[in-house]
């Protein structure tokens, strides 16, 4: 088992209230981690800490280690921009930048210098395709990305973190605005994508864990109660806890 | 007592329209006045040719320089002074006691009476720098004058572009220069110009503060070091002094007709540039 | 970028930061350095409460002039303030978009003409009206009024209807639902939520109005003198300075540049309510 | 009109003789006296024709800002309107170059045309308040005057002698706009450089003596 991230008593602050209780987790490279919990449980946190977005909101304070590949990225030393480019992040709510679908893909690319049109093609329509996008879009490359639909939006912004070719994929909740059709696009997206990049998906829709996630973790109020493959958790949780969320008691 | 609010507001809009209407009047009668009387006066040897005894006869083609020369020269140092000032106020600080102070200290500029800036200008750039009553002098002073102006909209500007387009770019490896560089700026642009305009146009009817700094000289400057008129002290001069009332007409219908102009060129190359990013 | 890195740009970006800040601290400088000596010499007492300005014997009263500077500046208001934002709220949520789209540039150009502009007609055609119909000698405080209210209209109007569109639909459609009227909507609900905007604008205003030079030189007539009635003559702080600095010396100019030190902790205060309004304002949303 | 005469004083700076001469374009600004100005213009305009190498450019400003610049060299020529130079002007040279005549003016439709000294300075005093007491319509009079510090109100005063002005006086800050005003209002009264002096308005005759330039110079 080739293990990417091993978070170890990871605790995170906004201000004075504690979003994360000293979490300990390690996420498989190759495979997709599922998170769900109810709202205010932490996952989004902990998303947020692994390629440190959660530094952008003031007062915000993280303690622990988190090793990837046996590096500690929450250390200070740590170049935290190097960090972003290696650990993608897409949002809950699609956010294309008010640019071309072209501009969108290539923008990460962009920024960390590469400017060949080839290349930048190239890249393009590959992680288009990863997303499968490609076809949908291909002829338009020049419309604005705010032009087209939710879940072609979604999937653009996909495709925006592939074309980095980064390291993991973090989902925070992609499909919670989304259409049932949509969302089964990106889940075969990212059954796909597993081969290439480790994965973390948060998702609020239980089902959706059950149907793509090879190991799923179950967080409550900032604290992780219980982590293993995904059968294990749905058909014979440890924890109380766990079996009320997923059986659909509580949450 | 309770009015039936059928009449309530059958009266509030009867008030409502008719000061809107008396507004208009106004406003329109004052752009009307000064056309009337200008536009006979107006045409292409008035803009092209010199005035001829202080202005009396003659045209008014070196206060059109002036008046070019002298707003281009102040927004040129005010623009990125204020537009970067207004960046590290929105994206690169937390509301602290500095950044209360450079507030502070911007809406007191921005209230400063434009007699005062003459004055300053008069000691400081005029007098103690030695440049002299010059487009130097003249363009740093009202430079001064509009930086709360471009300071205020474009930090109103930058505020208002999405949170989330910045934290996309950051997600995507952006530092937070190029995160201002490529989203912030290019998506705050509108407001910015919005800015930039305004200060355009107060450099342009500026008089007290441009007599005391720029001077009042008819030639045509050769270097910043000369002074120069604007079209607005030129009117302010003929109309003052009698010299003219004819071309003092003339003068103020080419001022409006060249800040119209000016706004419709804005406001065209803005919808240009939205209606190609969108 | 790649030459000064993002911590140069951060020290770049707050120097020019301090841009404003330090213009404000220069203009205060040489103003106060010209001008202060000569309060403490005179007596701030008698200069600032004095009624006596007459520079040739030595009278350096500016009394009248800071009563003249807060009429002008208050009548400024009562006409420029109800109709400014009775128009900014007709075409907000009244008139047809159309209107909107057509009037509110035409404004905003107004914004930009000269204010000697509107001096001269003033001078031309409001003073004789009121000299013909109200007697006085027609340049007068009443004139000085009605030419900085029109002054100030493109900024009451512009920034309120700002403020205005700014108050999420929701609001309004919430109000109509229940029954309400438009003008019921629109007093309860839209002007409530836009409030702080049209304030703002009121103070933009003011300030301008208090300022303004050239324009007010030209309608209200300059004597030294404390109005009786709206038909006098009056003379604003900002007035004495831009008649007076071209031929005074001595002890006058240092008046005068005391006067501008006035004008300044005037315009201070003033900042200084409306910033902690604002506040106020804010701390109880 | 007032017999006595008033001098426009022009104050040169000593060292311009020396830059005066210099290779390629020299440039000159003279500033100060409004009243001098437009006469500064035009004796600007013919230099200039004469010596095509040599920029003069003219400022306005007043006699204050004419004394002040040419003393700190923002200006190498000041021009002054001063029946005596003040303190500032120390170190500088003066050479006076016009003599100019104050002029009483009332608008062409005003009845009235010659009026006493008394009289005249009991109008600018206060003391008469209304055209018919020195026979003329009955309205009311407006006072126009220069403000402070002005070279022409300080002549007027220290030929006048024993005056304050009223109150309620209209202030004007130059010439030109004495002029104006008391052409648009048929009621003032005011007082400027008699070579301003234009079909718009009517200069009256004090004592008895019109107004002319050989009246100046006597």
């Amino acid at each position: 088992m080739n293990i990417k991230f091993k978070i170890e008593n990871l605790s995170v602050y906004f201000g004075k209230e504690q979003f994360l209780n000293s979490v300990n987790l390690e996420v498989e490279a190759n495979k997709i981690l599922g998170i769900i919990g109810p709202s205010g449980s932490g996952k989004s946190t902990l998303l947020g800490a692994l390629n440190r977005m959660n530094e952008l909101e003031p007062y915000c304070r993280t303690e622990g280690t988190i090793l990837m590949d046996g590096v500690d990225i929450n250390s200070s030393t740590y170049n935290v921009i190097n960090l972003r480019k290696k650990v993608g992040i897409v949002f809950a709510m699609p956010v294309p930048l008010p640019m071309s679908i072209y501009e969108n893909v290539v923008y990460g690319v962009r920024l960390s210098g590469v400017n060949d049109k080839k290349r930048l093609d190239e890249l393009v329509e590959k992680s288009l395709s990863e997303a499968f996008l490609w076809n949908e879009v291909k002829d338009r490359l020049n419309l604005s990305g705010l032009r087209i639909s939710g879940g072609q939006q979604q999937r653009l912004c996909l495709a925006r973190v592939l074309a980095m070719e980064p390291e993991a994929i973090l989902l925070d909740e992609p499909s919670s605005g989304l259409d049932p059709i949509s969302t089964s696009k990106i889940e075969d997206a990212l059954n796909q994508l597993k081969e290439k990049y480790t994965i973390v998906l948060v998702t609020n829709n239980t089902k959706q864990a059950a149907r793509i996630s090879d190991n799923t973790a179950y967080f409550l109020l900032g604290d992780m109660i219980e982590v293993g493959s995904t059968k294990q958790i749905f058909t014979a949780p440890l924890k109380k806890e766990t079996d009320d969320y997923i059986t659909g008691r509580f949450g | 007592m309770r009015i039936n609010p059928k009449y309530t507001q059958w009266g509030a809009v009867t008030i409502l329209t008719s000061a809107t209407i008396f507004t208009i009047l106004i406003l329109v009668f004052i752009i009307f006045f000064i056309l009337e009387k200008g536009l006979p006066v107006l045409g292409l040897s008035f803009l092209t040719e010199n005035p001829q005894e202080m202005g009396k006869a003659g045209g008014i083609f070196p206060t059109l320089i002036g008046t070019i020369i002298l707003p281009v020269f102040a927004l040129l140092i005010a623009t990125p002074l204020g537009i970067s000032t207004s960046v590290y106020l929105a994206e690169y600080t937390k509301e602290t006691r500095i950044t209360k102070v450079i507030r502070f200290g911007t809406d007191c500029l921005a209230g400063i009476p434009s007699i005062i800036f003459g004055l300053f200008g008069y000691i400081f750039f005029v007098i103690t720098l030695g440049f002299g009553w010059s487009i130097l002098s003249g363009g740093l002073t009202l430079a001064v004058m509009v930086l709360p102006t471009i300071i205020r909209t474009s930090e109103e500007a930058i505020r208002a572009v999405p949170n989330s387009y910045r934290k996309v770019s950051f997600s995507l490896g952006a530092s937070r220069w190029q995160t201002v560089k490529k989203v912030v700026l290019p998506n705050a642009l509108p407001g910015i110009v919005t800015g930039i305009m305004l200060s355009i146009g107060r450099s342009i009817g500026e008089t007290a503060a441009v007599i005391f700094t720029a001077g009042s000289s008819l030639r045509i400057p050769s270097s910043v070091f000369d002074s120069t008129r604007t079209m607005a002290v030129h009117f302010y001069i003929l109309a003052r002094e009698g010299i003219s009332s004819e071309n003092a007409y003339g003068t103020a219908a080419t001022l409006i007709i060249a800040v119209l102009f000016v706004n419709l060129l804005a406001y065209y190359t803005m919808h240009r540039f939205i209606a190609k990013r969108s | 970028m790649k030459l000064v890195g993002e911590k140069g740009v951060q020290r770049i970006l707050m120097i020019t930061a301090l841009s404003a800040i330090s213009s404000l601290l220069l203009i205060a400088l040489f103003i106060f350095s010209e001008g202060l000596p000569f309060i403490f010499k005179y007596g701030a007492g008698n200069f600032l409460l004095a009624n006596e300005w007459d520079p040739n014997t030595g009278h350096f009263g500016i009394f009248p002039m800071i009563m003249s500077s807060v009429w002008v500046t208050l009548g400024a208001m009562v006409v420029g303030a109800p109709l400014g934002i009775a128009g900014a709220i007709f075409l907000s949520e009244y008139a047809s978009p159309i209107i909107m789209k057509i009037v509110k540039p035409t404004i905003e150009l107004l914004a930009a003409i000269p204010s000697v502009v509107y001096g001269f007609i003033g001078v031309m055609v409001l003073a004789p009206v009121i000299r013909n119909n109200l007697g006085g000698p027609g340049l007068s405080l009443l004139a000085g009024c009605i030419i900085l209210g029109i002054m100030i209209l493109p900024t009451v109007i512009s920034i309120s209807i700002d403020s205005i569109l700014a108050v999420p639909r929701s609001y309004r459609e919430g109000s109509l639902a229940l029954g309400a009227t438009t003008w019921q909507t629109t007093h309860m609900v839209t002007i409530k939520a836009a409030r702080s905007g049209i304030v703002a604008s009121i103070i933009l205003g003011l300030g301008r109005a208090i300022g303004e030079t050239m324009a007010v030189i030209m309608v209200a007539g300059n004597s030294v003198n404390i109005p009786n009635s709206a038909l006098d003559s009056v003379r604003t702080l900002t007035a004495n300075i831009a008649l007076e600095m071209s031929y005074a010396t001595g002890m006058h100019r240092e008046a005068l540049f005391a006067t501008g030190v006035i004008l300044f902790i005037i315009i201070m205060i003033l900042n200084s309510i409306a910033s902690v309004a604002i506040r106020n304002r804010n701390a109880k949303k | 009109m007032f017999k006595r005469v008033f001098i426009l004083g022009m104050l040169l700076l000593a060292g311009i003789y020396m830059t005066g001469c210099g290779r390629g374009k020299t440039s000159i600004t003279l500033a100060g006296s409004t009243a001098f100005q437009p006469f500064a213009e035009k004796l600007a305009e013919q230099f200039m024709t004469k010596n095509p190498n040599v920029n003069v450019t003219v400022q306005g400003g007043g006699s204050a800002v004419g004394i002040q610049s040419a003393s700190s060299g923002a200006a190498q020529i000041g021009m002054a309107d001063l029946v005596t130079l003040p303190e500032e002007a120390k170190g500088l040279t003066s050479t006076v170059v016009a003599k100019d005549g104050i002029a009483i003016v009332v608008s062409p439709k005003n009845k009235v045309n010659n009026l006493t000294t008394d009289q005249v300075r009991d109008i600018f005093n206060g003391k008469i308040v209304n055209w018919k007491e020195v026979g003329g319509d009955d309205v009311p009079i407006t006072v126009v005057s220069r403000e402070a510090g002005s070279g022409t109100r300080s002549s007027f005063e220290q030929i006048l002698t024993n005056i304050t002005l009223k109150k309620d006086a209209l202030i004007q800050d130059s010439n030109g706009t004495i002029r104006e005003t008391v052409a648009n209002d048929a009621n003032s009264v005011g007082y400027l450089s008699h070579g301003l002096i234009n079909e718009k308005i009517k200069a009256i005759k004090i004592d008895d003596v019109e107004c002319t330039s050989e009246m100046i110079i006597a």
